[in-house]
């Protein structure tokens, strides 16, 4: 890769390794296949950890301060396929990978990558596709690789098989292959009414399009809302969540984490720079953020419901996820920079802790002689570390002091102080999180509390090793950090959701090529274009 | 000032030691614990002494200034007399309970809790910004959740420690609500700001709910009616916890919260109503409930609600003079009933039970004790020389007072002197039934005073009790005067603390007390027996219990209603709102629904013909659903329509691939079908006309939706590809060029896609143990008809050539990687038709998972090449060379993509219908062979 | 030296037939597309592993293109006589199942063979019995079985047999034109 | 001329496909349809000749040739299920 | 001729929504396969119909939005791909459940979520 | 108009005149085995001579002779006796109780490996 070094736009090229590096890395182990599960883990592991430090240095490099336009095939948009990568996609590049790893070492803690083939390669397809995802710029693109990530989703879902899990993963699919319908029922009417694919152009275009398109338009685009909307699992389309993160093994439900604000982050990257009010058409600005507000609000009251009914942790946090995807999809549609920025806090907070919660949930139900389900059991292994282990963890999740749940509960709700919506914001967000606290009293005093004495010698499940501990514990330092470090954290949040709403900045940096912008990214004329038969396109 | 964080922070660092140290040994826990204590004690006075007080002294950082975030800390006289009251009573508790807890009992959890719970109600007293004082007090209701579960063995101690937990949880959650609208009011949450904007925020709109969010705080947290009855339950925790959090410290927050807002929420209407109400009800129902409790801590538990009561209900007469009375009265309460709680703790400890009725005559048995409690209970009781008096002088001179505002003159002075009448009484009854009386028989003989230790703490504070009584203007006047101060956030108006204000109605109120509690107490057997077939049914924890158990109800009923697992139900909900989305979208606004249609392409019969026997065929796969095999025959009439459709309207590669993916497609179904029933079962006719209805909306819509697209001009981006495709794309296939070259990188995710789905099928047909299907009914007959394995020979070559005549055209005319990878993959599945598996394999042998890893390879690496040349990924190149008599040669890069394309999709293709045709066919407990055919 | 040749051109014929497709294919002549043609006639045959069956050389090529004007002349036939027999009252037809015994032995004789009778008229083989003994086949319309059997041995089994050189198994009761 | 006589047979060749269709529903047995299907494939090859006769554009020759194939392959299998449950067998029993 | 071709995706998308209601696998499957052909067909739509005008240069004078067109391949690519995969996927939801119905439940009991 | 006109043109017709007799056959024989014959012989002759004269029509408008149609042919001709094979063994097997085919299986001439015992499990 000399180019990578000489190319005048080197510093683009470092764009390609969050994508390449997993594709590339789960090929290798398509070939590896039939050699030893050590050697599938030193590829995949290595690959992980390069991603992880690959994604840092590009933030901490503050190479997304502006908008940086990567062109596929040096096709220029909105002709090519390209990728922007700013703030924002940096966050979700490092989510993504901080969660691989997590997961991976999780995985390795516990074996689960034995239990079937190809794990790995899936693994790492599944970051392909995710990364893919939170770097395009084009609608159809998206599409593609939601497709990539949801098929390696079903895999990883499926691996290890059983009834209950195969049974969850076949609803899992076929509602997303439902989903996927839509995507482009949506896609194709836009394209038929706009006439292009990339969604900054689409901005653009949308604000010439004639008064009597409108109502095309706005269908297409709530047709995409609902799409995401069964990714983010809102009401009343989430009810393939809950059995698909209880159900599929603790590593993957862990990287599920992600797949949730997948969705969401989508509803931010089309509609919000579709229907954004510098741009937009006046008629369209409010067309998407009250409901997600009201969907917001009846998918936390439901899963806060379903955080009470749940019969066994696992299902209980799937339905915390749920919750929180609730709490995020009200501050999105607030649509203020202060509540974009406190969305943002909190969607770190939820994505990285519940993670750590499932791991936990995991840990629990290999320590207990009847899982994680409530009838009371013999006590529990490592007794007092997995109690207050669960403590913090409810802490945090049910947005209790001092952790980063509360800190981000306080940021939205003070966004929310001067909304419309305020009073029913306040109640829900108040009275579920009462309710959440009540549950997991509850959930802890079943597991940790409520023993009977061993009965029959009945043998507990050997714990995870050390790796398994430190992939349950990292989210809680994360999150300690988070406090900590709130100031300088949230101030960086402010920036990147002042640059999330600079929408004309995105679309100037997308639909005006490199040469356009500061000299770095000037590409030279191909040297075959010397009027030699041969040519390369530029 | 710095020191007042490390104050805050010392108990919360110690915690931590503590736990480790119980491990190493158990007596270091209570030592640990108090030295910390002591610590704090110390600095807290140094820091007094060296600071000038004349005006509340702030130390602040930025936590998170965006929203006015603060870790802010103030001292001033009431945050003083709050947090030395803490630390005092806390010190004697870590003596008391030092000698307290049993063998069993685990020292490291126990004084770890109670120093988190300090550090937390130190939080509470010492906040300047009102975030963090309640990021305190939500960390007392945690900490207070762990030392009333202490003995999670018992369930009372799990329950009560839930109820509180919830009732207090839920009170903090409000007080964040209200902390962050007065916030938004005042512009700040830092009290040095909010003391002095009262009157702005009386005038707001939101004065209201702020109010009662805030009450709701402080209620819940002082066990005010209606939210009383958690604190009884919480009685479950080991009595030093119950003698700290619920009478000197955890149940005063809610007071301190209140004196800390008097200066801005009080002084109007609602909060005489609000907050005197509540006091006064709380007041008079504790007083009377703790009358006929038999159980030691019951009794002083109702009791500490009716005292809490009484101070809320003086912060409620919104007076200076009053609010100074209550904070007298809530040192005074915290002094006796944290020794009264002790000498119950006494009691149970030696005698093992707490139940009134079976103890009496341990007045000569532990007459030290018996002396204790004496004292305690008459300050408790208000009788004169005792610190209780006084304060209950002023409290009875403040409803003199304040009584016109409640109506009547005498309403007020009548019911507060009857509380006073009930509290005696209780009081007395807690002496008398204890260390006079019978004892019951069975209670054990070697009763004795305990280990002198563990007296001296309640020693120290009935001396406390005592001199303040005796002393106050000396001992505790300036102190009352400073915190006064400090509640009022003005110079205190002038009060005096003299023993003796002469015959005033004050004093004879207290008489008229001391005398009708006498009376009360004589008469308290009739009037228990009337009180236990009345009142005494009813039972707030009973309610809080239905309440609890209608929610978990609820939330079963909901969750399961919705949330059945069932697909039909989630994809019939995403359908719906489906529906909805796109209804909303097109009538939002006034827009024609169709268009002009200027460039409507002719009607053409022969085309409107195929597209009728498409419908009916969809139609008819419908029909013949429940026969799985016939409804496959319909659908690839569909298939087949689509294909012609593409060769219609100008679409030949759609064309080739539709037909190629189609019949891939159906030899997948059928190496499927073999394996699931052949019938489907019959399903409810309501659900079958429902979803019909369902199918009929989706497509109605779907039709409007083609139509209103279809019926309109469009500006598009096409003219681009078309204009560039050859110039500098080098093809004349448009559309392939897109796929390899415009939108190379689609086509990647496109085949990563495929090459995932043969991953996954793989994975999951690995060991996959299912019935034999039935055998058709021509199971004797030849497997491999001659006529169709000769010809088979021919077949394989000629299909290969076609396939790789297929990829190499495709950059310049229909076909390319995909079609071609397809058709040899037919070619071989062909081969197993004719041949079967054996007899296939030994012939031909490829790695499929080669073929797909070398594909995304090629497709990767020519993107990567790009990279290395210095262009963007999967940037292409081209040439042209004239080769002597062979003619000219044209090669693109992108061919090697699609190369790659090719091999993928004939790997991933093959990889899936080999294993599914080894399905069965292997003995169930060894793998299938996971290398496929060919070439 | 033959053995070479052997290695390089495992099936001459089938490398002849891959020429001539791909020839075909490309519709064209041109030298370049030659050249793809010989490389691609002789990179593929060696993929394709052993034939399953032993080769069967055409001992008359004469007699081979004989017998396929014969059956392209028949196939007409066939057809204008369906034609008929579709549009004439069907209930007249008078169809059955026959049984055709095997002379010939080859497999790719016998597929000869049995595709011949399929494409000519009035009659589809059904099934080739399992020990090659003999054909099942099915008659459109016919008078008399046995004689259409011996009609159809005789016009075609036998042309099949001579120009493979395959040596008469069944008694020949000579009486061809 | 030719135009019009690619449309005449273009229509004669779509009353074809009906009737086969119309086979297909009809069954009785699944042999017929199958037999009904392979017919409208072949019947479908017709098509797309006579429409790149019709429009005097042979772009949609390998659709046509790829049918043949196809429809053949897909025929072999449903007729091979018919007869015997499986398509594709373990031992070589010929 | 637009219309028909609307009416004709209608049918196919009801159809296809229909047979994916069903509660065994095998006829989901078929509703997907149709509701894939529907939306395949409705993306090529988006180009508009044009006859005689296939997007390869030379080939005729008037081109077809070519666009469309190659969406509709990658869409159908991945359409096989998540037909292949589910309906193993039935396969093994079969093996493991013992019956082909989506939620494993032979009678239509709907699913208690507190089972595990 | 030129006499390859005409005789295109002529070819076009008649093919598709097969092509609809093929079909005619398909639907108005009475049993599955009279069915096969039609679209066996006559569709398949049918598309032979479209084909036909898509060769002609493509070689005379280019100059360049088009013969690829010819693959096409060969190929038709080749698979459909094996088609009609394999479907004609799976009617004999078919247990479909279907009149026509009852009376017309005329015994007298009938095979003898005949396994009409559809229904038995496989040895496997
Ligand atoms: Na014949
Ligand atoms: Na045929």
């Amino acid at each position: 890769m000399i180019g990578l070094f000489t190319s005048p736009i080197w510093p683009l090229h470092w764009l390609t390794l969050p994508v390449f590096l997993p594709v590339f890395s789960a090929v290798l182990l398509i070939l590896l296949h039939r050699r030893s599960i050590r050697l599938q883990r030193i590829v995949s592991g290595s690959s992980v950890a390069l991603l992880l430090a690959v994604v840092v240095a590009l933030l901490v490099s503050g190479a997304g301060n502006q908008h940086l336009v990567y062109p596929m095939g040096d096709w220029p948009a909105p002709f090519g396929i390209v990728w922007v990568y700013d703030r924002l996609a940096g966050l979700m590049l490092l989510l993504t990978a901080g969660l691989a790893a997590i997961s991976f070492i999780y995985t390795v803690a516990t074996d689960e990558d034995h239990r079937g083939p190809h794990f790995h390669a899936l693994f790492q397809a599944q970051l392909f596709g995710l990364n893919g995802a939170f770097l395009t710029g084009d609608v159809f693109n998206l599409f593609v690789f939601f497709e990539v990530l949801l098929l390696a989703s079903y895999g990883l879902m499926l691996h290890g098989g059983g009834a209950r899990r195969s049974r969850a993963g076949l609803h899992y699919m076929v509602i997303n292959l439902i989903g996927s319908t839509l995507f482009l029922f949506a896609v194709g009417a836009l394209y038929g009414v706009l006439g292009t694919l990339n969604i900054a152009d689409l901005a653009q275009k949308l604000g010439q399009a004639p008064v009597q398109d409108y109502g095309i338009i706005a269908a297409a685009s709530l047709l995409l809302f609902v799409v995401f909307a069964i990714k983010a699992a809102a009401f009343p389309l989430y009810l393939w969540l809950p059995a698909t993160y209880a159900e599929t093994s603790a590593p993957v439900a862990a990287l599920f984490a992600i797949m949730t604000k997948v969705g969401l982050y989508a509803m931010l990257r089309v509609h919000g720079t579709l229907f954004d009010a510098h741009t937009a058409p006046a008629a369209f600005v409010n067309l998407i953020g009250p409901w997600q507000i009201w969907l917001g609000i009846l998918t936390l009251v439901m899963a806060t419901l379903g955080v009470l009914a749940a019969q066994n942790l696992r299902r209980q946090v799937a339905y915390l996820i749920l919750a929180s995807v609730g709490t995020l999809m009200i501050a999105l549609g607030m649509r203020t920079e202060a509540a974009l920025s406190a969305t943002l806090y909190y969607w770190i907070h939820t994505t990285v802790l519940s993670a750590g919660f499932f791991l936990l949930a995991d840990m629990i139900r290999r320590g207990r002689t009847n899982g994680d389900d409530w009838a009371p059991a013999p006590p529990i292994t490592r007794m007092v570390l997995l109690g207050s282990l669960f403590f913090v963890y409810a802490l945090a999740m049910a947005g209790l002091p001092p952790l980063t749940g509360f800190v981000g509960k306080i940021l939205i709700l003070s966004a929310a102080v001067d909304q419309p919506l305020r009073t029913p914001i306040f109640a829900t967000i108040l009275i579920t999180s009462l309710l959440a606290v009540i549950a997991l009293a509850r959930s802890g005093n079943r597991l940790f509390y409520r023993v009977d004495q061993p009965t029959t010698g009945v043998p507990l499940a050997a714990g995870p090793n050390r790796l398994g501990w430190i992939a349950v514990m990292s989210p809680i330092f994360v999150a300690v950090l988070m406090v900590i470090a709130a100031n300088p954290l949230s101030s960086w949040l402010d920036q990147t959701s002042a640059q999330i709403n600079a929408t004309p900045d995105y679309i100037h940096a997308v639909l005006n090529p490199p040469t356009m912008n500061a000299g770095v990214l000037a590409f030279p004329a191909h040297p075959e274009h010397a009027a030699t038969p041969t040519g390369a396109h530029q | 000032m710095a020191t007042l964080i490390l104050i805050v922070l010392l108990p919360f660092l110690s915690a931590p030691i503590i736990a480790l140290l119980a491990g190493w040994d158990r007596r270091a826990a209570p030592w640990a614990a108090g030295i910390t204590t002591l610590s704090a004690l110390v600095l807290l006075g140094l820091l007094v002494s060296h600071v000038d007080l004349a005006t509340p002294q702030v130390i602040q950082f930025a936590w998170i200034p965006q929203i006015g975030l603060d870790f802010a800390f103030r001292l001033d006289g009431l945050s003083i007399l709050f947090s030395s009251l803490i630390l005092l009573i806390g010190l004697l508790i870590i003596v008391y309970a030092r000698y307290y807890l049993a063998p069993q009992d685990h020292p490291g959890r126990f004084f770890s809790g109670l120093m988190l719970f300090m550090g937390a109600m130190l939080g509470i007293a010492l906040s300047e910004n009102l975030i963090q004082l309640v990021v305190f007090w939500e960390l007392t209701s945690l900490s207070s959740f762990l030392l009333i579960s202490f003995w999670q063995h018992r369930k009372e101690a799990r329950q009560g420690a839930r109820m509180a937990l919830a009732v207090t949880g839920m009170g903090g959650l409000a007080l964040l609500g209200g902390v962050l609208l007065l916030g938004h009011v005042v512009g700040s949450y830092n009290l040095s700001v909010i003391l002095g904007a009262g009157d702005t925020l009386r005038a707001s709109p939101l004065y209201l709910p702020i109010l009662l969010l805030i009450l709701l705080g402080a209620f819940t947290k002082s066990a005010q009616f209606p939210f009383h009855f958690w604190l009884p339950n919480a009685m479950a925790a080991p009595t030093p916890v119950s003698a700290y959090l619920h009478s000197a410290t955890m149940v005063k927050a809610g007071i301190f919260l209140l004196a800390r807002l008097f200066p801005v929420l009080s002084g109007t209407d609602a909060w005489l109503l609000l907050v005197g109400g509540a006091g006064l009800i709380t007041f008079l129902l504790g007083a009377y409930t703790a009358l006929f409790k038999h159980d030691l801590k019951g009794l002083l538990a109702y009791s500490t609600i009716s005292h809490l009561g009484l101070i809320t209900l003086l912060f409620g007469f919104g007076t200076p003079l009053a609010a100074v009375a209550g904070i007298f009265h809530l040192i005074n309460h915290a002094t006796f009933k944290a020794s009264l709680f002790m000498v119950a703790g006494i009691i149970d400890h030696e005698t093992g039970t707490r139940d009134m009725r079976r103890l009496g005559g341990l007045a000569r048995k532990m007459p030290h004790t018996a002396a204790l409690a004496i004292v305690a209970a008459a300050a408790m009781a208000g009788v004169p020389l005792l610190n209780g008096f006084l304060s209950k002088e002023m409290f009875f001179s403040e409803a003199l007072e304040v009584a016109p505002d409640f109506g009547s003159v005498w309403l007020l002075p009548l019911l507060v002197t009857l509380g006073g009448v009930m509290s005696v009484a209780y009081s007395i009854r807690f002496v008398h039934d204890t260390f006079f009386g019978t004892p019951d028989p069975d209670l054990p003989q070697e009763i004795h005073e305990p280990p002198r230790m563990m007296r001296v703490p309640v020693d120290i504070l009935v001396v406390v009790c005592l001199a303040v009584g005796i002393f106050p203007a000396l001992l505790i006047g300036g102190l009352l005067n400073f915190a006064a101060g400090a509640v009022l956030n003005a110079p205190p108006p002038h009060f005096s603390l003299a023993l003796w204000h002469g015959f005033k109605l004050p004093l004879l109120m207290s008489t008229i007390a001391l005398g009708g509690g006498i009376l009360v107490f004589v008469l308290r057997r009739p009037l228990t027996r009337f009180h236990e077939h009345g009142i005494g049914r009813l039972n707030a924890k009973i309610l809080y219990d239905a309440l609890l158990q209608s929610l978990q109800l609820a939330a079963r009923v909901v969750t399961r209603t919705f949330d059945q697992g069932r697909l039909q139900s989630m994809t019939l909900w995403t359908l719906i709102t489906a529906l909805i989305a796109g209804g909303i979208g097109f009538l939002s606004y006034h827009a024609p629904l169709f268009g002009p249609e200027h460039h409507a392409p002719a009607f053409d019969g022969i085309t409107a013909v195929g597209m009728l026997i498409m419908m009916a065929a969809a139609l008819a796969a419908v029909w013949m659903h429940p026969k799985r095999l016939l409804a496959l025959l319909p659908m690839s009439v569909v298939g087949l329509g689509v294909a012609l459709l593409f060769v219609r309207y100008s679409a030949p590669d759609l064309a080739l691939t539709q037909l190629s993916v189609e019949v891939i497609t159906v030899v997948l179904m059928l190496l499927a079908l073999r394996y699931l029933p052949a019938q489907s079962t019959a399903e409810p006719r309501p659900r079958l006309y429902r979803d019909a209805l369902i199918a009929l909306l989706s497509g109605v819509g779907a039709t409007i939706l083609t139509y209103a697209v279809m019926s309109r001009d469009y500006e598009n981006i096409a003219g681009y590809f078309l204009a560039k495709s050859l110039t500098e794309g080098g093809g004349h296939n448009v559309v392939n060029v897109i796929l390899v070259d415009f939108r190379g990188y689609d086509t990647f995710g496109e085949i990563s896609v495929l090459a995932l789905a043969a991953l996954g099928v793989f994975a999951l047909l690995q060991n996959l143990r299912l019935p034999q299907g039935t055998p058709g009914p021509g199971s004797r007959s030849a497997a491999h008809p001659l006529l169709f394995q000769t010809l088979s020979q021919l077949l394989l070559p000629l299909t290969l050539v076609f396939g790789l005549y297929i990829l190499l055209r495709g950059h310049n005319a229909p076909g390319g990687g995909f079609i071609a990878g397809l058709i040899v993959a037919s070619a071989l599945i062909t081969q197993y038709l004719a041949h079967g598996i054996h007899h296939t394999e030994n012939r031909l042998l490829i790695p499929t998972h080669g073929a797909i890893g070398l594909g995304l390879l090629l497709a990767l690496g020519t993107g990567l090449a790009s990279i290395g040349a210095g262009y963007p990924f999967l940037t292409s190149t081209f040439g042209h060379w004239q080769i002597p008599f062979l003619g000219n040669l044209e090669l693109a890069s992108a061919m090697v993509f699609d190369l790659g394309v090719f091999l993928v999709v004939l790997g991933a293709s093959v990889l899936m219908l080999v294993q599914m045709a080894h399905l069965g066919s292997v003995p169930l407990d060894k793998p299938a062979k996971s290398e496929g055919v060919v070439s | 030296m033959t053995a070479v040749v052997h290695k390089i051109l495992p099936r001459p014929m089938l490398t002849a037939s891959l020429i001539a497709l791909w020839l075909l294919l490309n519709n064209s002549l041109s030298a370049g597309q030659i050249v793809l043609a010989v490389i691609i006639g002789l990179l593929i045959p060696p993929f394709l592993g052993p034939r399953s069956q032993p080769p069967l050389i055409v001992k008359r090529p004469v007699a081979l293109l004989a017998y396929v004007l014969l059956v392209l002349h028949d196939i007409i036939k066939a057809n204008f006589i369906v034609a008929r027999q579709v549009l004439g009252r069907n209930s007249a037809l008078k169809s059955h199942f026959l049984i055709v015994p095997l002379a010939v032995t080859h497999p790719t004789a016998i597929s000869l063979f049995a595709s011949t009778i399929t494409l000519t008229p009035g009659t589809v083989s059904c099934e080739i019995a399992p020990d090659r003994s003999h054909l099942i086949v099915h008659a459109l319309h016919t008078e008399d079985p046995d004689d259409e059997i011996a009609g159809m041995k005789q016009r075609y089994e036998r042309r099949i047999q001579d120009m493979f050189g395959e040596s008469p198994r069944a008694a020949i009761e000579d009486n061809n034109p | 001329m030719i135009g019009t006589a690619a449309l005449i047979g273009l229509v004669l060749v779509g009353i074809a496909c009906l009737l086969s269709f119309y086979r297909l529903l009809r069954g009785p047995s699944l042999p017929d349809r199958i037999l009904a299907l392979d017919t409208l494939a072949v019947n479908a090859i017709a098509v797309i000749v006579l429409f790149g006769l019709w429009m005097g554009n042979p772009i949609n020759f390998e659709a046509a040739l790829l049918l043949a194939v196809l429809g053949f392959i897909s025929t072999v299998a449903l007729a091979k299920y018919a007869l015997r449950g499986r398509i594709i067998e373990p031992e070589d029993r010929s | 001729m637009s219309l028909l071709f609307a009416l004709l995706i209608g049918m196919l998308t009801a159809t296809g929504i229909f047979l994916t209601l069903r509660a065994q696998t095998f006829p989901v499957v078929l509703g997907l396969t149709l509701l894939s052909y529907a939306v395949n067909l409705f993306l090529f739509g988006m180009g508009r119909l044009a006859s005689n005008a296939a997007a390869v240069l030379g080939a005729q004078t008037r081109y077809a939005d070519p666009l469309p067109q190659a969406l509709v391949l990658t869409a159908i690519v991945i359409a096989f791909a998540m037909t292949a995969f589910v309906i193993v996927l039935a396969l093994k939801t079969r093996a493991e459940l013992g019956n082909d119905h989506v939620d494993g439940t032979a009678d239509d009991a709907p699913e208690d979520d507190s089972a595990r | 108009m030129t006499l390859a006109d005409l005789a295109i043109a002529g070819l076009i017709v008649l093919g598709s005149l097969f092509v609809l007799l093929g079909s005619i056959g398909l639907v108005k024989f009475p049993d599955f085995f009279m069915r096969l014959h039609a679209p066996t012989k006559a569709s398949t002759l049918g598309v032979t001579a479209i084909l036909l004269a898509s060769a002609l029509f493509f070689s005379f408008r280019t100059d360049t002779p088009s013969v690829h149609e010819v693959l096409i042919i060969v190929f038709l001709w080749v698979t459909a006796p094996i088609s009609a094979l394999m479907l004609a063994s799976a009617a004999r097997h078919e247990p479909s109780t279907e009149p026509e085919m009852l009376d017309r299986d005329s015994g007298s001439t009938m095979a003898p490996d005949k396994t009409s015992n559809p229904r038995e499990s496989e040895p496997e």
